[in-house]
């Protein structure tokens, strides 16, 4: 497979860069490790006339602990992520995110934490061949008016999310610093996506992520991600969350939810909080009120967009919700990081 | 790169960048992969490396890559026609025995090829004299002036004709 | 082989100004096929490569309707001059000249200009040019100015050309009736070759006789440049011309002749061709001039 | 059409290229310079045949812009010998039987290579990690495995 | 084997031939025509590096220093090796050729040095980086001088310039028939170095896999042996028991020149060794000039007499050969001298003798006729001297003492089928000797007999193939004969199809790859068409025999009522079974068979005895050539105006590529009598270039006549006999015998350049009158 022609330009500062992409405008791409934005080239889903590179851009890949938390940088490689100790001790979480991402050591030695959150969404009928694409109509996302995904057809594009990393992040409450040549913001990561299949982020064409900001742990917090695959690796979700729980005294204080892989963005469940809030941490019967709640919300969204049935990915949203809560509150009980909870 | 030519090699329109020290030879057969265009000696004394520049036999070894920017090229490798059937001329050096070892074949052709199109009815002293750029070691030259001469029809003006039939014949 | 960058002006005064930019490290190339040779051997290296051939000016051949002179361009082809009917019918000494340069290949590409500059003593385009009393047009920063063939050349490799300088024009003046030219290269085999001697003769008879009126004999590969015989073009001039007169000329020929040895031949040797060749061509000239007579 | 420079050391060889953007590393080793050891088994990051390490660390050459590779080392299976001794890694994979058609084993071995140069004494789950992004329809990986923990082991006994 | 019934039927069935004696286009001429053929110069591995050699800047010196260091520093630069650095590998036939040197050059031509790098263009400048002191020391250039004992010794351990070779025979009694003899003459002729010229430069890949086992692709004429001597070399780098595989990509031209291996080849494969990677040596053309070896420079002292009618009694000759500064197999060419010098011409008493010296010059190397042409030179041009001494007709001596059938030749040889009366019968006619004829034009002759049925140079002189056929027909033939342009692979296609009733087309010859194909002694001594060809028609026949066999049980016939012919059995004139549908049918059938021959023909000659006694072919090749010349006395200029060569053949296999053989052969010839010569200086190489070594253009192309006379040689496939060499043997006695005809000088030193004829008439009749009405008609014969 051969990539379209392009023009590269490799900025040596976030300014330069920030120069390009607002000069360029919507004919460009950010590359960052290429590991999803090339194979959609490859298949002629975008062709960006330019890409501009943030390999010389050191200032984004630092990862770094300060006193509000963790300072990531957009072009922080996965494989940086997960060698870092404080994110084995106190995140455990996102480690478990982060390492489920493609394949282990490989992909992380060029994939980035920005890359993964900013990829597009993915859909069964959108991400293949020219080829595979040309035997049918046009779909929604792909700029026609139709949607395969969703049964009996819709206006919508009915994608879906596969981020592995922003269930958690989102969960954790991260934060994201979002920049243009003229203007920096910061908003919570959530806020990145838009919900809209066709478009799922909420960045403007000169805009790019630069930073995750995490907040500090905080005592008596747990982290934990969950993803169901048919492989241990090289595999998208079926379903996955994040989930973080925050106790006091061995109950629930403030808890989150994230389901990602079901929705066209990632799905926050709204009545964790309410449900679990002053219960004992790690009520199974709780958890598993929550987890039906989730299986409910999910299901409103849940399309055709991977090769696994609707339904089974339903189900199986209760599963991995309850999964990913019970490990959260267990490790906010225990107090116990990632390699000390193995 | 420092720069690039566009041009039509065997009929079609190329693209390439190149350095300005390379000489069409080196793009021809390094670059572009045709290595049928041999390099006998790299200075335009035996003419194993003769190409056709805008109707000209050349020395590729002494032209300039960069000198070809909008011209046309015609290399060995796109004489016979697109569905493989062979140039008259070809076809009378591989039945005249004008090819032995072979590797001055390429350049003698093409040099004879630049002498029918503009001659289409040469002299023996013509097609010698035509030749005469281009060594070869192997046959003495007689089978291939007689190659050449086949190709020659004395009646006829046209050479396209004589080719034309000659390349349907057979 | 040493890396260089080629430019391409497109105007004769971007060439100059470019050259003078690139003072010392740059030179001039037209066809290229010595350029190429000299930096593939290491005997040039260059940093830029000047090219002529964009430049448009020096691809004119045609005669001057009110002088009649001949003119051509420096950076008309060997091949050019080998296949133009008017070079053919009326100058057929230059005919003589150019179609045994290099071979069909070289003759495409390669330059009148490129020859002369070049200024090999075995020159084969300035040998029947100088018998001609050809004239080179040359510009350079300064501006232009002529001078004659004749005096062109200095030494192997060297001409009066300064730095920067290009070759725009040869040009031959009209010359008299009952004129005829021949010239010979001497070699081992029929192509491809150095001449191991090349011998010009130009004659000019008188009206309605077999004086000599004008004699031109001029020799390549005889001198460290190509040279005019002085000695042997008086003594033709204002005598009948026989084979005895001829004879007599090819020694006077052979003797001013500065000959040497070398891989190509034996100074003996060439010293004899001289004679023959002379004497050869001198013949030649007597029947051209009946041939054009008779037209 | 337009080239830009990329310096790039591959097997310890300097090479001062002009490539297009859209090249990518693998294009570029095989196609430009031959190296057709690594393989091409489906084009976007998923079978692992392609895997090369860039500054010894293993990535998708099918998914590396050769630009992106500018200025790093790149080792391709090709260079794994040394004076053509085989790397142990290669002698082990002789000896265990890890190589059936071949076809993924250079991607393989550079991912194993890797592994052995992040960390030299990987226990098996961490050679499953390290080979997790690579697909072989003959071996069932198990030899593959055995043959990176035989040469893990080795390093083990010498410490 | 051959029954005898069929061979000697053979000249009644020999218009029936289908493809035999057709003019059949080349098999690879297409490939050749399209550009698509890859030559050595087309090959790159991945990962290859590009070798280069430093050659010596003395002809013979010490070698006090060789620095290194700044060409190992450049970047790219893989590898350099200097004659310290490797352990001793030493070539040629006498191994006095170590492949780096140290401690002594002793030619230009000496590699010193050789650098892989990643890059042909770093490769060279690493060579430009590389230090090397030398204290010269005195050399010398000739090898007369060299055989006295005042002279610079080139090997001093050998105490002698002088080689220690056997080089010298005497049959009958010289002296007795010297009293005898009432016409006797007695010359000095001597010839000078002229080289192949192939068209493809040298070059070779040398690639050893990871267990040490080696591939190199090479131009080579001798695969087997290639394999042996390369074996040699791993063997010195202390690599046994492994493979060594030889891989020849098309061959642009061979002439002798790859009948051994050289340096370039060894040092890619040490270059390949210490790298660890794929190694390309490939000469430029100047290093092909330089650094190939060309045709031994011979003087030749002959005495030679006979009765009074012209009958030959004795031929007396001795040589000096300029061997250079190695001996390489060039210093066995006096072996292959013998056979014109003991047998061409019916000649009793022959004595002859050859010195080979060491120079400081170039070592020389076998080229086409393998020192049959120095020697014809010499024997020829004598020949004519005599028969005028005689005072009889030139073509009527040769008549008087031509070889004819049943002759066995004072060393042996065993003349079977004899052309050469019909060659000079042809040639004399053609060019109607005798009459009178204008000024300044001349007529020549001369013969040649050269050996035409294999050469026992080695113990073996064999051949292997191995012929499959698959389900459609389709023939295989795996050859251990090596086409290098001449045609090898269409004759043998040619052959086996013939054997087969099949087309040429049908058949594909392999003969690439020493992993394949079956040994073979290598491309020499024009034994390809007889050797090759004897052992592809064996494997045929095998084939044959089983494929009427399998028909007859297929078809209920009687094995004598089929016929095979065009792809199908034949009963009585119809078709009743193709060939393809019968083995497709062996093939699907339990328990089936698979269509298979193999053959290794080793020809019937034998090896020289003590006395250099011995038939060394299995027969022989005669030919004779006649020329017509027009000298231009002013200027000592030749112009050849006709041109015969007829040859015994044998039988014409292919006649169009017969006619190639010849007309290639012949201006090579013509090239070595009149324009050709390496010009050596004390040593170095003067005009390494196609300027000024003058190879013969097209516009000097002679439209020669190829006469072929075809003897149907008892021994040969079909009657062939070898015709590779013999097109350039009497090529240049013929021309000078033509000059002498013509002007009445006699130049016994080649090549024959216009200085030389004019030097000579000028010397013979003082001054020279140049008419001024002949000149003018012909003034192209200057040009």
């Amino acid at each position: 497979m051969r990539l379209p022609p392009f023009a590269y330009d490799r900025p040596r500062d976030l300014y330069e860069a920030l120069e390009l992409l607002n000069s360029y405008g919507k004919d460009c791409k950010v590359l960052a490790g290429g590991t999803d934005l090339l194979v959609r080239m490859k298949q002629g889903l975008v062709a960006p006339t330019h890409l501009v590179s943030l390999k010389a851009l050191s200032e984004l890949a630092e990862i770094k602990e300060t006193g509000d938390g963790l300072q990531i940088g957009a072009a922080v490689k996965l494989s940086d992520i997960l060698a870092y100790q404080p994110v084995q001790d106190h995140w455990p979480g996102l480690f478990e995110a982060v390492k489920a991402i493609g394949a282990p050591s490989i992909q992380h030695f060029s994939g980035t934490i920005g890359g993964n959150l900013c990829q597009d969404n993915r859909c069964q009928f959108y991400d293949q061949s020219k080829f595979f694409r040309a035997a049918r109509q046009t779909c929604n996302k792909a700029g026609g008016s139709t949607c395969f995904a969703w049964k009996g057809g819709s206006d919508k594009c009915h994608s879906a999310c596969q981020s592995d990393s922003a269930p958690i992040l989102i969960a954790m409450d991260a934060k994201v610093v979002i920049k243009s040549k003229n203007e920096t913001r910061t908003m919570p990561l959530e806020e990145l996506y838009s919900s809209v299949g066709e478009r799922p982020l909420t960045l403007a064409d000169n805009e790019m992520l630069t930073e995750i900001l995490v907040p500090a742990p905080t005592p008596g917090a747990g982290t934990a991600f969950e993803k169901l695959a048919y492989r241990s690796s090289i595999d998208y979700a079926m379903v996955s969350a994040g989930a973080f729980v925050q106790t006091e005294g061995g109950r629930t204080t403030r808890v989150r939810l994230v389901i990602g892989a079901v929705a066209r963005g990632p799905l926050s469940i709204a009545t964790v909080e309410k449900t679990l809030k002053n219960r004992p941490a790690g009520d199974q019967q709780a958890i598993n009120e929550v987890a039906i709640d989730a299986m409910n919300t999910a299901a409103a969204f849940i399309a055709n967009n991977m090769t696994q049935p609707v339904e089974y990915r339903t189900k199986m949203v209760s599963v991995i919700a309850k999964r990913a809560l019970t490990r959260a509150a267990e490790r906010a009980i225990s107090q116990k990081g990632f390699l000390e909870a193995k | 790169m420092s720069r690039e030519i566009k041009f039509v090699l065997n009929g079609a329109q190329t693209c390439v960048a190149i350095e300005d020290d390379w000489n069409l030879l080196y793009l021809l057969r390094e670059k572009l992969g045709l290595t049928g265009a041999k390099e006998g000696c790299g200075r335009g004394e035996c003419g194993a490396c003769t190409v056709i520049v805008d109707g000209l036999a050349v020395n590729s070894c002494l032209y300039f890559a960069v000198e070809i920017d909008g011209k046309e090229v015609l290399t060995i490798e796109g004489l016979a026609g697109a569905d493989g059937t062979l140039h008259a001329l070809q076809k009378s050096f591989v039945s005249n025995g004008g090819i032995q070892c072979g590797f001055c074949t390429p350049g003698m052709i093409l040099s004879a090829k630049a002498l029918l199109d503009e001659n289409p009815q040469p002299t023996e002293a013509d097609i010698k004299q035509a030749l005469a750029g281009n060594l070869c070691r192997c046959t003495g030259y007689v089978q291939i002036i007689e190659s050449v001469e086949a190709v020659v029809d004395k009646s006829s003006g046209d050479i396209n004709a004589v080719v034309r039939e000659t390349g349907d014949s057979d | 082989m040493k890396k260089f960058k080629y430019l391409i002006p497109k105007t004769l005064d971007e060439a100059v100004s470019l050259n003078q930019s690139h003072e010392g490290s740059a030179i001039y190339v037209a066809g290229g096929t010595d350029v190429m040779v000299k930096i593939k051997s290491g005997k040039l290296a260059p940093d830029y490569l000047i090219s002529l051939k964009h430049i448009g000016v020096g691809s004119q051949l045609g005669v001057n309707r009110e002088t009649g002179a001949l003119h051509i361009g420096g950076l008309v082809t060997h091949r050019t001059l080998e296949t133009s009917s008017l070079i053919r019918l009326q100058y057929p000494i230059i005919h003589d000249a150019v179609q045994r340069i290099g071979s069909t290949q070289i003759r495409n590409v390669a330059t009148i200009g490129g020859n002369l500059v070049n200024a090999v003593p075995s020159a084969d385009g300035a040998i029947p040019l100088i018998a001609l009393d050809a004239r080179v047009n040359i510009y350079g920063s300064a501006g232009e100015r002529t001078v004659d063939l004749v005096h062109f050349f200095e030494g192997p490799g060297q001409t009066v050309m300064d730095r920067g300088e290009i070759v725009t024009e040869i040009v031959v003046p009209k010359q008299p009736s009952r004129t005829g030219g021949a010239y010979q290269k001497f070699g081992r085999r029929a192509a491809m070759e150095l001449p191991l001697i090349g011998v010009g003769v130009l004659i000019t008879l008188e009206e309605g006789s077999n004086r000599c009126a004008k004699a031109r004999i001029t020799l390549g590969v005889a001198a460290p440049t190509p040279i005019r015989t002085l000695s042997a073009e008086r003594y033709l001039v204002g005598k009948e011309i026989t084979e005895n007169t001829l004879n007599e000329a090819g020694k006077l020929a052979a003797e001013e002749s500065r000959v040497r040895d070398s891989v190509r031949g034996l100074a003996w040797y060439r010293r004899e061709m001289v004679e023959v060749l002379v004497q050869r061509m001198g013949v030649k000239c007597l029947q051209r001039i009946k041939e054009t007579e008779a037209l | 059409m337009n080239k830009q420079p990329l310096e790039i050391s591959i097997n310890g060889d300097c090479y001062s290229l002009a490539v297009e953007p859209n090249r990518t590393l693998l294009e570029l080793l095989r196609e430009d310079l031959d190296l057709t050891g690594a393989k091409e088994g489906c084009g976007e990051g998923v079978c692992g045949g392609c895997t090369v390490l860039m500054d010894g660390k293993p990535v998708r050459s099918c998914l590396t812009l050769a630009l992106e590779a500018s200025g790093t080392h790149i080792t391709t299976v090709e260079g794994l010998a040394q004076k053509g001794e085989l790397d142990p890694l290669q002698q082990s994979f002789i000896e265990h039987g890890a190589v059936q058609c071949g076809f993924c084993t250079s991607g393989m071995l550079m991912a194993a290579k890797g592994l052995a140069l992040n960390n030299p004494h990987a226990g098996n789950k961490e050679i499953r990690n390290a080979i997790s992004g690579h697909i072989c329809r003959c071996t069932g990986y198990t030899k593959i495995i055995e043959a990176v923990e035989a040469v893990v082991d080795r390093s083990l006994e010498k410490r | 084997m051959i029954d005898d019934q069929e061979r000697n039927g053979k000249k009644e069935i020999m218009e029936e031939f289908t493809v035999i004696g057709k003019r059949i286009s080349k098999v690879d001429a297409v490939d050749k025509a399209t550009g698509r053929a890859l030559y050595i110069q087309d090959l790159k591995l991945p990962g290859m590096l590009y070798g280069r050699i430093l050659y010596s800047k003395y002809p013979h010196a010490h070698i006090i220093r060789v620095g290194t260091e700044k060409a190992k520093a450049l970047p790219g630069v893989i590898t350099v090796l200097t004659g310290e650095d490797i352990p001793p590998v030493r070539l040629g036939f006498y191994k006095d050729n170590p492949l780096l040197k140290a401690g002594k050059v002793r030619s230009y031509r000496d590699e010193v040095a050789a650098v892989a790098a990643t890059d042909p263009e770093i490769a060279r400048e690493a060579i430009s980086l590389i230090d090397v002191t030398y204290e010269a020391l005195p050399a010398i250039f000739d090898p007369e001088e060299a055989l006295k004992p005042e002279a610079p010794l080139v090997h001093e351990e050998h105490k002698t310039n002088l080689l220690k070779m056997p080089w010298s025979l005497h049959y009958g009694d010289v002296e007795a028939a010297k009293l005898d003899a009432v016409f006797n003459v007695s010359e000095r002729f001597s010839t000078t170095w002229v080289t192949h010229c192939c068209m493809g430069t040298s070059g070779a890949i040398a690639d050893f896999d990871h267990s040490n086992n080696l591939t190199v692709y090479t131009n080579t004429q001798i695969p087997s042996l290639a394999q042996k001597d390369f074996q040699e070399t791993l063997k010195i780098l202390g690599v046994k028991d492994k493979r060594v595989r030889v891989i020849k990509p098309c061959i642009g031209g061979g002439f002798g020149s790859k009948l051994d291996t050289y340096a370039y080849e060894h040092m890619a494969i040490l270059l390949a060794w210490y790298a660890r990677r794929p190694v390309k040596i490939l000469f430029e053309r100047e290093e092909e000039f330089i650094a190939t070896s060309p045709r031994q420079p011979t003087v030749t002292y002959i005495s030679m007499g006979c009765d009074k009618e012209g009958r030959l009694l004795y031929r007396d000759m001795s040589m000096v050969l300029d061997n250079g500064a190695y001996t390489s197999w060039g210093a066995t060419t006096p072996s292959v001298m013998m056979m014109p010098i003991t047998s061409l011409y019916r000649v009793p008493n022959v004595r002859y003798s050859a010195k080979c010296v060491y120079t400081n010059n170039t070592y020389s190397q076998a080229m086409r006729g393998y020192g049959n042409p120095q020697a014809t030179f010499a024997i020829e041009s004598a020949i004519d001297m005599l028969a005028e001494a005689a005072g009889i007709d030139r073509v009527e001596f040769r008549r008087i003492n031509s070889n004819q059938p049943g002759d066995v030749t004072p060393q042996g040889l065993r003349i079977t089928s004899c052309g050469l009366p019909e060659c000079i019968e042809a040639v004399s006619k053609d060019l109607e000797f005798g009459r009178s004829r204008e000024n300044g034009v001349g007529v020549g002759l001369a013969s040649l007999i050269h050996v035409g049925g294999g050469a026992r140079i080695y113990k073996s002189d064999g051949c292997g193939t191995i012929i499959k056929m698959d389900d459609y027909g389709k023939v295989d033939v795996f050859t251990g004969a090596s086409d290098m342009g001449q045609g090898s692979d269409t004759i043998i296609a040619q052959i086996v199809a013939e054997e087969l009733g099949v087309q040429v087309d049908d058949v594909h010859v392999f003969h690439q790859d020493t992993d394949i194909c079956p040994w073979d002694v290598g491309a020499h001594a024009s034994r390809t068409t007889f050797v090759a060809g004897n052992s592809a028609l064996g494997a045929a026949k095998k084939i044959r025999l089983r494929l009427l066999a399998m028909a007859s049980k297929a078809t209920g016939v009687d094995e004598d009522k089929l016929v095979l012919r065009d792809r199908a059995f034949f009963v009585e004139g119809k078709p009743v079974l193709p060939i393809a549908k019968l083995l497709r049918g062996s093939h699907f059938t339990p328990r089936g068979e698979m269509m298979m021959a193999d053959n290794f023909y080793d020809p019937p000659n034998e090896n020289m005895g003590k006395d250099f006694r011995g038939n060394m072919s299995a027969t022989y090749s005669f030919g004779t050539h006649g020329v017509r010349v027009k000298v231009d006395e002013a200027t000592g200029k030749v112009e050849i105006l006709d041109y015969i060569a007829a040859h015994d053949v044998g039988r014409a296999i292919n006649p169009l590529l017969l006619d190639g053989q010849v007309h290639g052969g012949v201006l090579m010839g013509v090239g070595y009598a009149l324009t050709e010569q390496v010009i050596m200086e004390n040593g170095r190489n003067m005009n390494p270039d196609f300027r000024d070594y003058k190879v013969l253009t097209a516009m000097d192309a002679i439209h020669s006549k190829a006469v072929v006379i075809e003897t149907i040689d008892d021994q040969g496939p079909f009657g062939a006999k070898g015709i590779g060499e013999p097109g350039c043997v009497p090529t240049a006695p013929a021309i000078a015998n033509a000059i002498y005809d013509a002007i009445g000088v006699r130049i016994k030193d080649l090549p024959i350049t216009p200085e030389k004829v004019l030097a000579a008439i000028k010397k013979k009749n003082g001054t020279v009158s140049c008419g001024i009405d002949a000149f003018t008609q012909k003034e192209q014969a200057c040009e």
